[in-house]
């Protein structure tokens, strides 16, 4: 009972954790990327931290911050969904992309917003997405895109179901161009996006104790036999399986990426050395 | 609330009435061709009165119909010949997809379909249609196969869903699904699609990013199920056919909205009604997309059926 | 008793099935391609019988007939088993290779000979195999290869296990060539054989019935944790697992590859029509 | 039979006394050098001849020593930095191979290797370096990886055999052995190949279809198992030295016969009385010949790679 008034009263000074529940003193929270000391649990970022956090200081410029979503099929309640999203999430839709550098190399990158209808797949994202990787081409830059989403969104119907082939296509020829992408699956990574241009990165990364899976856990326990293991569908589970590359922890993110980009320096910055 | 199955029953009742007589004028050298006129007038009344009105709701319980045909249906009618292909080469062969080498129209083609099944043990053998991760992986080989020897590749969607359970996921169902877009994209013969009864969200885009995208006029392709919309929309799963209303799941629909490049058209009452005539149609439209894709270079192809997804999505700029 | 005599009496008349143990007439045997017409036993035919039965008639001209084996490493009892092997099945070495026609269609083919060592592959075998794919490229016609072996050969030591990448290499020119080939998996396809070339075809067709595996049967058992299943390293097994294509029964096996062919043609006649 | 462990036994014992008189020596601050020169010198000339006589047998048992250094080890030892990737991405993560990005002598590698286990549940866990199909299709994809982004490869070899299990049969192992091979050949950057212990047939070609193949001077490399070779030969597995000699299994006799390019020297006693001092062997061996294959261009190390294995194999043309 005291601790909660004591949340209550200096609701900015104290956070609880989301999963141990622990009272954390919000400075030193912050200061740990929002890392629970007492159970590691990774809180989610807003996209905008999550970009700030992971490049170079004062490099991010934001791109296509001009698209907005339209309710094409007269969806019920989206209208209204889309403005809680703004809200919720600051931002006008599920994903922030822009140029940055990271290390001192120049990238594109994005960052998904499960704040914004649960960084859900519409037209906007798709488009944005698919722009990243048509900019990376151009300016022969690696893309980094880190994914937070519950799939494709529901209220644009097929249009949002053709995102997964549109990103995938943009991806195609991201390949082709012999560049590197990189993803890095943050809680969750979902279905439709999951199903489309997450998987196709060149190296995958996780945060520890995402979820990341195709279908919800009922769903996916009722067409199963047997009970699912106790680390169903956790970044854990698919690094087991040999869906994705490394879990790291958040600090180490920065440093990890760096050291891609610069293993990978001879499709982007042209000095073939094999 | 009235659906499609309600009317079937009369005209089914219709339809063995007009047999019977059939069969009595012909056994007994009887003249009935006035009564048998009269039933087949009225049995072609009925179901114009029926299929003049189908809401998305009356389509999803047509596209599911347990005597719709299914994708072997179609290679049997359409095709001269055809041979199965089998294994993803990587452990599993995937009974809920069907691939192979096929002759249709003197064309060579790589066939990969969605198979359901007829019978109870047939359904849980093809698990419904609901391919696993080795059912895309065997897609994506063959689409391999057709760019290696230059093979038209026509893919016949219908399932429900990808498969959802913890094997599935164990084994990438979302990494097969993203990499069997990928594949298809990256091929330069022509490939074409076609809806034939249950577009089901991911599980059916996987096979159907191509140059050219077909629907059965009574085929649907929807984003969800309209019961899982239901489910998340109004707390209700019961409540499907006005999800299915929302998510605007019809083949009018989605050519409304520039998604799939034509219909072809069904028998009256539906293509369980008329397999032959549903195949042959199914086979004309597909010929005539492949003479139409047939002029493109191969850079050609794999530019259009970039440009042809790039170009979706409904969104505003502002400022 | 009586049977017996029989089969003693008419050696040339009748013959046992290796399966079933039922007493076949010979004619009637050789009529049905050498399947038990009782339980469906396909038995083990010579590398020249099987090309003979499969090619049209009077178009196999043999190639590199003149290849010998050597004893490169004096290895125990090996000159003595090449003599043995020579005269059992008639042939210098375990695979016999040469141009024909299929329905028309001008193919390079191989066959392996059991007989010969068990249609172990050393020098001669890689060779010719080698050559087989490069007069394949040369001459741009389809390869079909029937492999029937035991797999690498313990005699030629080290230079066997290179075989396997030799022949693999072999076959990766032949893909990029853009041509089809076709591999045939009889009784036995193993170890060294079946982990190389034979492995790397467009399509792959078995024979029902035969084995086909990585490592022996008691070596495998010994390895695992269950008991193997009944089908274990049969073609249907390997079927059922997504390894193969199709298990073709003898007498569908001509119009199978003729088939294959068939739609294959744009790429070895040179009419790309699609 | 004496084997090599046999010997180790005096050697251990005197290296045990050397430690204790250093030791001493340092405690109490007394001059021992005379008497520590003396036993090392003793030390070498066991050491010198034992291995001035090694038998084929002796290399084997060598090959598996226990406390001979494995891929990680090499790659701790001999790397500026390393970063481990994971997986197949087709379901399963293969601890038999070990596979990443690294840093030597400023190069940019991707190193793939065959890891055993040191502890006997790292031993299990690693599968005793018996890589399953899932292990060669990890190497494969960072082979795709090395093609991409113009990766020197480096695998490193040290495996019995590739897993002859129920469940690696049932999903491919002898399609994944031949396809890494395959992967390796099409590649068109610089692979180099390490055979460190035990190239155990099948399981070790598998990762050395490459440029240059060295190995380690007490590594082994064969296309059977000396205990099978004996079993089928002399119908006696205890005959396995036997079949070692026939089988010609040493670096010596490969570099004889022309099947790998170079013998990296161990130092005396073997590589895990000096790990260190191998490791830098190996990394200057392996930079030697990357500078030679560094001049080469892409279509020419593919084309060096077809041509050094076209040219393996002994026949004679008879007429
Ligand atoms: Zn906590
Ligand atoms: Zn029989």
């Amino acid at each position: 009972m005291q601790k909660r008034a004591i949340v209550q009263a200096n609701a900015e000074q104290w956070v609880q954790c989301a999963r141990c529940k622990k009272i954390l003193f919000r400075p030193d929270f912050e200061r740990a990327l929002r890392v629970c000391p007492h159970c590691g649990h990774h809180h989610r970022l807003r996209a905008r931290e999550r970009i700030l956090l992971t490049v170079d200081p004062d490099t991010f410029e934001e791109t296509d911050a001009d698209l907005r979503p339209t309710d094409p099929l007269g969806f019920p309640e989206y209208a209204d969904k889309l403005r809680k999203g703004a809200s919720a999430a600051g931002e006008n839709e599920a994903i922030l992309t822009g140029l940055a550098q990271l290390n001192g190399v120049p990238i594109v990158i994005g960052a998904m917003d499960f704040g914004f209808m649960g960084g859900s797949m519409g037209s906007v994202v798709g488009e944005k997405v698919v722009r990243a990787f048509e900019r990376g081409v151009e300016l022969r830059c690696p893309v980094i895109l880190f994914c937070a989403s519950g799939g494709a969104r529901m209220q644009e119907g097929l249009i949002s179901l053709m995102q997964m082939a549109k990103t995938t296509a943009a991806v195609g020829r991201f390949h082709r161009a012999g560049l590197p992408y990189i993803a890095v699956f943050t809680d969750p990574t979902m279905a439709g996006v999951l199903a489309s241009f997450a998987s196709l990165a060149d190296v995958i990364l996780a945060e520890p104790g995402a979820l990341v899976g195709f279908a919800g856990q009922r769903v996916a326990a009722q067409a199963s036999v047997g009970k699912p293991p106790a680390n169903f569908q956790t970044a854990e589970f698919q690094h087991e399986h040999g869906m994705l590359d490394l879990v790291v922890p958040r600090r180490n993110m920065r440093p990890t990426l760096s050291y891609l980009l610069e293993m990978f320096q001879a499709s982007y910055a042209g000095s073939i050395t094999p | 609330m009235m659906t499609i199955f309600d009317f079937e029953k009369p005209i089914n009742e219709l339809e063995s009435a007009i047999a019977e007589l059939r069969q009595l004028a012909a056994e007994k050298g009887l003249d009935r061709s006035r009564e048998i006129a009269e039933l087949e007038a009225q049995r072609e009344r009925l179901l114009r009165q029926i299929f003049a009105h189908l809401r998305p709701w009356d389509k999803v319980l047509l596209a599911r119909h347990p005597k719709r045909p299914y994708a072997l249906d179609y290679i049997r009618l359409m095709c001269e010949s055809f041979v199965e292909l089998h294994g993803d080469r990587l452990g599993y062969d995937d009974p809920a997809v069907v691939a192979g080498l096929a002759k249709m129209g003197g064309r060579n083609l790589v066939i990969v379909g969605q198979q359901k099944g007829r019978d109870l043990k047939e359904r849980q053998r093809r698990n419904f249609a609901m391919a696993k991760p080795e059912g895309y992986r065997k897609a994506m080989r063959m689409f391999r196969l057709a760019e290696k020897f230059r093979l038209t590749v026509l893919t016949l969607v219908d399932t429900p869903a990808a498969d959802p359970g913890v094997e599935s996921e164990s084994r990438g169902i979302s990494e097969a699904i993203a990499q069997s877009m990928l594949t298809l994209f990256e091929l330069t013969v022509p490939t074409v699609a076609v809806i034939l009864g249950e577009g089901g969200s991911g599980g059916a885009i996987a096979l159907a990013a191509t140059n050219r995208v077909l629907m059965l006029e009574h085929a649907i392709y929807s984003v969800i199920p309209p019961e899982g919309c239901a489910a998340i929309l109004y707390r209700d799963p019961n409540k499907a056919p006005q999800a299915a209303d929302a998510l605007k799941l019809t083949a009018e629909s989605a050519l409304a909205l520039g998604l799939i490049d034509m219909i072809i058209p069904e028998p009256l009452g539906a293509a369980h009604r008329d397999p032959q005539t549903t195949a042959l149609s199914v086979r004309t439209a597909v010929l005539q997309q492949l003479d139409e894709l047939g002029a493109m270079s191969p850079d050609a192809l794999r530019e259009q059926r970039y440009q042809r997804f790039r170009a979706m999505g409904v969104f505003e700029t502002v400022g």
